[in-house]
């Protein structure tokens, strides 16, 4: 009983973690925008070094430094509030190219002990990560686990494994299907339309594809052994196959999806490069995402061991 | 019995490899836009974008235009099958995967190479305003 | 051929038809299943001939001094059943040499005739078997069964459709099959239970 | 076995010559689907790249609607079980995937020629690189659609299934193919293919060599 309470709070916590969780660049981050828009403004921290004075234009300018070590001038259209006390800020900011100083558009809040990193052309669509890939990641588990029931099936056949296996698979598709979704949403706001036939979305589409045939197939066949041997096969069959796939895809399609052989500029998901905080979260949500994915393996077992004790007392 | 699908799944894992191989050969091997143009194989050129000249995304057929400049300071005409690439704005080069037709090249594929880490770049490359801190 | 049953249980849909059937059979014998409608006779008899896969139990072969496994079975077994189907677009002469290509067994055009003869169908090859009669069918399972002179012969209700000459022509092949091998009979028929030497009956469930 | 799947293979030529049942649906579905095809392109002119999407387009469903037939004719005539005391699920296998082979590579010649006679537009750069990719494909589809008929053929909506199961896994073979097809039609150089070839082979091998470990479980019940 209290794992499943855990996992709940496991899951929740995590998720407002990473909801919460501000994005904030470096200066760095800022003068790299600035080189190819000069309008762009991105949120980034900074400590205040020296609180300034007010300005010639009526603005008020201080000396700010970034986690980084580096330093540059900021310039706010009013006195920050709470300067006096404020040890830094969490910004809207652009960097003026002319006035060689941080224009300060909005202030977002105190300066934040715990942020993610800016990547450039993600932004604050990069926390799609914590949610898109650990159900992309279940997808996958839960269709290898369906073959290895299924092949477990072919081998002892024991109808307990096939219904693992179907299990599994129904699994599968419960998150293949909230996968594509949430993959096609944030399509929609990093590349302009839901669906464009990346890579990835033809791929997630294909598996879509299979676990529809292989339901298909089971509602087709009335005897019990003979749907669990025909549609453990069929899994097989397409594990082997699906491999292909991804060989080909590149060669036909570019990559746009970030973590793609060929995307270099914001694909550090699994990258030595990733951010170590945005690691500990990712690889927490996945945790949590596999026990949830036992879980209701485990609820869906019991489920089918009532309903055959049932069906029993029926007979 | 056993035997056979141990063999039979030495097999499969055998050809998967193959053929996840044959995706690595498929590199294609670079060139310029003249080497291209003569030789109408599919190579792939190193550029950068021209961003004075005019760029045009056509609904319709999916394809992205623009231009580019490669290494001989050749400028050509890129149609690209697909919506513009991610990150295409804040590209510092262009990389193409085509073929050179008709006073077009063709491209199949577009990557583009980003600054992704500023954070390695020392304080001078960095515009005035921004200073190492000296502590 | 020899023929041990061991525990044999069989489930459809999570349903037994029949469990814990034992039984052995020696070469030289013939032995009969009977049982009531619907008590699994025809699913025993397919389990015998390695046609369906026991839920529970197993089924052994010796045919000579050597254990047939289940995979090289179908060739010692001769199956004739109501529902068991032939290429009915080909005539008798064609089935035959159709299955004794796939088989392996050479047969000459003389073969064939007196193999028609011998079951009494028509030796001229007209017609195909989709305009024959029941019982003519029946004939040619028969033939199906026996032409490769396999050493366990299954037969299910060998003697429906037939006529009396049929019947007499079955228990002329059932008396020829006891030299060579053994005979299995699934019926409820009291004149092929009397072929028998022995008789098991088949308990289905309730 | 085979010799076993030779008797299998030619029964099965043997009965489809003398029933007709697929050939002349196929060659109809073929002539049928290239017309509308052509009605729909009056006046249009469409790159060769294209119309080569459009011969694997009829090729496929061509192989939709033909394929199943050497399991689904056993399972509803009833003569699986007088097939599965003939013979080994090996030779079957092997008989049923040669005569698909020979069914798919006649119909795909069929298709390939009406093709370049009624379409103008399509003209092709390197023909033994076009015809070894049909050869590719053809047997690539034989080996992945074997498997699955044998499969619908035990489930009651035989029809409907077929495409469904068979579309993704035939899939990346339809993808690779229509990817070296149209650098056969567009490239004059073969080595742009090799990948392509390459996958195509090793599909093949892998799709005949699951389906050999995997056909007792589909054949017996």
């Amino acid at each position: 009983m209290w794992w499943k309470i855990l996992l709940f709070f496991w899951i929740a916590v995590l998720s407002a973690v990473a909801i919460v969780t501000p994005i904030a660049g470096t200066l760095g981050d800022l003068a790299g925008v600035a080189q190819w828009s000069e309008t762009k403004m991105i949120p980034m921290r900074f400590t205040v070094t020296d609180r300034g004075g007010a300005a010639d234009d009526g603005g008020w300018l201080l000396r700010g430094a970034d986690e980084d070590g580096r330093e540059a001038d900021f310039h706010f259209a009013t006195r920050p509030d709470g300067l006096d006390q404020a040890e830094g800020y969490l910004v809207l900011a652009r960097y003026d190219t002319e006035e060689h100083r941080v224009e300060v558009a909005e202030i977002l809040g105190d300066y934040p002990a715990f942020a993610f990193p800016f990547i450039p052309g993600l932004e604050e669509r990069a926390k799609i990560i914590f949610f898109h890939v650990p159900m992309s990641w279940m997808t996958v588990v839960a269709f290898l686990v369906s073959m290895w029931f299924g092949i477990q099936y072919l081998r002892k056949k024991d109808l307990e494994d096939d219904f693992r296996s179907a299990v599994s698979a129904g699994l599968g598709l419960l998150f293949c299907i909230l996968a594509t979704t949430t993959g096609s949403l944030w399509a929609k706001f990093n590349w302009g339309s839901f669906w464009n036939w990346d890579p990835r979305q033809t791929s997630i589409f294909v598996l879509l594809l299979v676990y529809g045939a292989y339901f298909a197939l089971r509602s087709a066949i009335e005897v019990d052994e003979k749907r669990a041997s025909l549609s453990a096969v069929y899994s097989i069959i397409a594990a082997a196959t699906v491999p292909f796939f991804i060989f080909i895809m590149p060669r036909i399609m570019p990559g746009l999806h970030p973590g793609s052989a060929d995307d270099t500029g914001s694909g550090p998901v699994f990258s030595s490069g990733m951010d170590a905080g945005m690691r500990v979260v990712l690889y927490s949500m996945l945790l949590g995402y596999l026990v949830l994915y036992a879980w209701l393996m485990r609820i869906q077992m019991r489920l089918h061991r009532i309903k055959l004790k049932r069906a029993d007392v029926a007979l | 019995m056993k035997k056979r699908y141990v063999i039979g799944g030495a097999i499969v894992a055998v050809f998967l490899v193959i053929g996840g191989l044959s995706f690595l050969n498929s590199s294609v091997e670079y060139a310029t836009l003249s080497k291209a143009e003569q030789s109408g194989k599919k190579v792939q050129v190193t550029g950068k974008w021209v961003q004075d000249m005019s760029t045009h995304y056509d609904t319709e057929n999916n394809t992205f235009m623009f231009y580019m400049r490669d290494e001989n300071d050749r400028i050509a005409k890129v149609v690209l099958d697909g919506p513009k690439p991610n990150n295409f704005d804040i590209a510092t080069s262009v990389v193409t995967k085509g073929r050179y037709e008709d006073g077009v090249f063709h491209a199949s594929e577009v990557l583009t190479k980003c600054p992704s880490k500023y954070e390695g770049e020392s304080a001078s490359d960095h515009p005035d305003g921004i200073k190492k801190s000296s502590l | 051929m020899h023929v041990a049953a061991e525990a044999v249980s069989k489930k459809f849909n999570r349903r037994q038809v029949f469990a814990d059937v034992s039984f052995e059979v020696a070469p030289g014998e013939v032995f009969g299943i009977t049982g009531r409608n619907g008590s699994g006779k025809s699913t025993l008899l397919r389990i015998i001939g390695g046609l369906l896969t026991p839920s529970g139990g197993r089924m052994r072969y010796r045919h000579g001094d050597a254990d047939v496994e289940a995979e090289k079975l179908y060739p010692h077994i001769g199956y004739a059943a109501p529902y068991l189907v032939l290429y009915e677009e080909f005539n008798a002469a064609e089935n035959l040499a159709l299955y004794a290509r796939i088989r392996g067994v050479g047969l000459t055009a003389g073969e064939i005739d007196g193999l028609l003869q011998r079951v009494g169908l028509p030796t001229d090859r007209r017609d195909p078997i989709r305009s024959f009669s029941s019982g003519m069918k029946q004939r040619m399972k028969l033939l199906f069964a026996i032409f490769h002179r396999p050493p366990l012969l299954l037969l299910d209700e060998p003697i429906s459709n037939l006529d009396s000459e049929g019947m007499a022509v079955v228990y002329d092949l059932v008396a020829e099959q006891r030299k060579r091998g053994s005979v299995i009979i699934a019926t409820n028929d009291a004149e092929d239970i009397q072929q028998c030497d022995r008789t098991f009956r088949v308990e289905g469930r309730a | 076995m085979i010799r076993q799947a030779i008797a299998i293979f030619t029964k099965d030529l043997m009965s489809e010559l003398r029933t007709r049942y697929a050939i002349n649906a196929l060659l109809m579905f073929v002539v049928v689907t290239l017309a509308v095809i052509m009605f729909s392109l009056v006046g249009e002119s469409l790159s060769p790249g294209a119309l080569t999407g459009m011969l694997w387009v009829v090729m496929f469903f061509a192989a939709m609607s033909g394929l199943s037939r050497s399991f689904v004719a056993e399972e509803e005539r009833g003569t699986t079980m007088t097939l599965q005391l003939l013979a080994s699920p090996m030779s079957v296998y092997l008989g049923k995937l040669l005569f698909n082979l020979l069914l798919v590579v006649a119909l795909n010649i069929f298709i390939v020629l009406l093709f370049l006679l009624v379409m103008d537009q399509f003209t092709v750069a390197q023909p033994d690189l076009f015809w070894t990719v049909m050869l590719l494909g053809s047997v690539g589809i034989a080996a992945a659609t074997a498997i699955i008929a044998a499969i619908i053929a035990k489930a009651n909506t035989k029809g409907t299934l077929f495409p469904v199961l068979s579309f993704p896994v035939l899939l990346p073979l339809l993808m690779a193919g229509i990817a070296a097809t149209k650098v056969a039609v567009e490239e004059p150089v073969w080595d742009n293919a090799l990948p392509e070839l390459q996958m195509l082979a090793s599909y093949i091998v892998v799709v005949v060599t699951v389906s050999f470990l995997l056909f007792d479980f589909v054949w017996k019940d």
